[in-house]
């Protein structure tokens, strides 16, 4: 192992957020090659399986992770229970909120169709959104935030899946619209 | 399957279809508060799951929720558009296929996200104080950077007693069965009753479900009841070839 | 290196406080001797001047340390304090920990009506807020650190802006306790 590596190695161990690239260069004092090549070796170090600490690019920078096969001992050492998961409100205010961000309230509460106010409440409590200044209209606007990418594993915001991916087919859509057609003409029809 | 079966069980209520436009009418669900297009979902799977299109009661089904969901926009989007009022039956797909779809992606992006986050859960993140020695150079570094005012508004807000939450429309698990059951009783012994005597002790809500069971037991054949002039009082009475 | 020897050195990378071997045989569910021998593994592949971090022994047990070599560069990165601004959530903690401390996690939860851990955590990892002492029902209690008073520009913690200035009635610490206290409580009530 470089030493580079060590020093970087060392400083995400300290650093509590995650650490970019430009920050480290900063603090080695090395060229951004290096560190580039310093970060390769300690990948390959800290590839998963290899060690109880893995190397994760998360939130715009690196960080330190415990390695997911020692997460029952970590949570009876350090009695902490899992953290629950989303439920079905939270995960879809939070997907909306990932993709439009900055998004008010109201629009989150248009699009799923129903006040959203606990979820909303709920993910800030959790960290994973905060408030990000006003709309025009003087709504707060909600945007997600590093603990989110972290948590969810995501090394920026451009790394969320391609949203078009999420398009219902347009099998789905045809045969959506068949229907509900259907069921106006119906109607229409004395 | 007539609609009025079409069981839901939403956030905020939990019955069958007929009862929540009853209950939205009489406003004692907030409709702000119903995910509709959870309805139009849970609808949509029967339909799937069925494999056929009863029209009568597809159409049925899209006049009322086109009407909830005109409606709920409007409460959603004040003083909106006025061509919102104006629309036609075509528009009114147009619209609701446009939502749905919209929903649909989120809640395939919700699943997806959802997935992830189970995923990276195993990954833990060291959360430790600086060492001394670390900690002693932040704070020779560190400079003003926040308002102490910031600390002192927070607190302000914190010592504001919030108004009791209002928690009426959270009620509608009022269950239809034992609004049966209570009539059934009520009626155990007696040839009649009288509605308000009976029952008018209950909140709004439980009386709706009430009168609902009433129409049930009615259809039945159990009862008949009889209201001599509008909001006047309500004589139930037993059906004697009724066998109970 | 072993299951056991990465789970540990998972486990003490997660702590922030040495762990006992006792503590350690109780979260991996290995026996005293196992633990031992993954421990003797650990101990020659974090021997000083290999990696980044150090196994070190202390009084309470083993924990993991970054390397002194390293101290210069994490001067450098860790010198300057993060001060992205206060989510209404980390205000409204840090503001509760200022006036009461020290103060529970428990009682800031009460107050706020909501569990306030991720804004506690983020209080701490960012230096304003610092674990002091427990309470007598074993909660960690915490305190604002010399470094929230830095950043805040305070001479000390009697320069704290008057609550009565932002709610009509003057209060002394202990009424101002128990009237946060009970809005809390109506807040978490539905």
């Amino acid at each position: 192992m470089s030493d580079l590596s060590r020093t970087i190695e060392a400083l995400l161990f300290l650093s509590p957020q995650p650490v970019a690239v430009a920050d480290l260069v900063e603090a080695t004092e090395a060229t951004e090659g290096q560190v580039a090549e310093a970060i390769d070796l300690l990948r390959e170090d800290l590839a998963e399986g290899r060690r109880g600490v893995v190397l994760r690019e998360v939130a715009g920078g690196f960080s330190l992770a415990s390695d997911p096969a020692s997460e029952g001992a970590a949570r009876r050492l350090l009695a902490k229970p899992r953290t629950p998961p989303l439920t079905q409100a939270q995960a879809e205010t939070l997907a909306i909120v990932a993709y439009l961000q900055p998004v008010s309230r109201p629009e989150v509460a248009r699009i799923r169709g129903v006040s959203s106010e606990s979820a909303v409440q709920t993910l800030a409590e959790r960290g994973l959104i905060e408030e990000s200044g006003r709309s025009q209209f003087g709504a707060a606007l909600f945007k997600t935030t590093e603990l989110f990418e972290r948590l969810f594993g995501l090394s920026g915001l451009d790394q969320l899946p391609d949203p078009s991916r999420f398009d219902p087919t347009p099998d789905d859509e045809r045969e959506l619209r068949e229907r509900l057609l259907k069921a106006g003409e119906q109607r229409s029809e004395p | 399957m007539a609609v009025a079966d079409l069981d839901l069980e939403l956030d905020v209520f939990a019955g069958p279809f007929d009862l929540l436009v009853a209950v939205l009418l009489r406003e004692e669900v907030d409709l702000l508060e119903v995910e509709l297009a959870e309805v139009v979902v849970a609808y949509i799977e029967y339909l799937e799951g069925k494999g056929e299109l009863e029209l009568e009661v597809a159409t049925e089904f899209l006049v009322l929720i086109a009407a909830l969901l005109e409606l709920k926009s409007r409460l959603l989007l004040p003083g909106a558009d006025p061509e919102l009022e104006e629309m036609g039956p075509e528009e009114a797909v147009e619209e609701l296929l446009a939502r749905l779809l919209e929903y649909r992606r989120f809640r395939a992006a919700a699943a997806a996200l959802a997935e992830r986050f189970e995923a990276a859960r195993g990954y833990l993140y060291r959360s430790a104080p600086l060492p001394p020695s670390l900690r002693r150079v932040a704070v020779d570094a560190a400079t003003a950077a926040y308002d102490p005012d910031r600390l002192g508004a927070a607190l302000g807000d914190l010592l504001v007693v919030p108004p009791p939450v209002d928690t009426s429309h959270i009620r509608p698990t009022v269950s239809l069965e034992r609004r049966l059951r209570a009539l059934r009783d009520a009626l155990a012994g007696r040839t009649s009753i009288d509605f308000d005597e009976q029952f008018g002790g209950e909140d709004r809500l439980t009386q709706a479900v009430t009168l609902f069971a009433l129409l049930e037991l009615y259809r039945k054949g159990e009862v008949t009841w009889k209201q001599s002039e509008p909001l006047g009082p309500i004589e139930i009475r037993r059906q004697e070839s009724s066998a109970r």
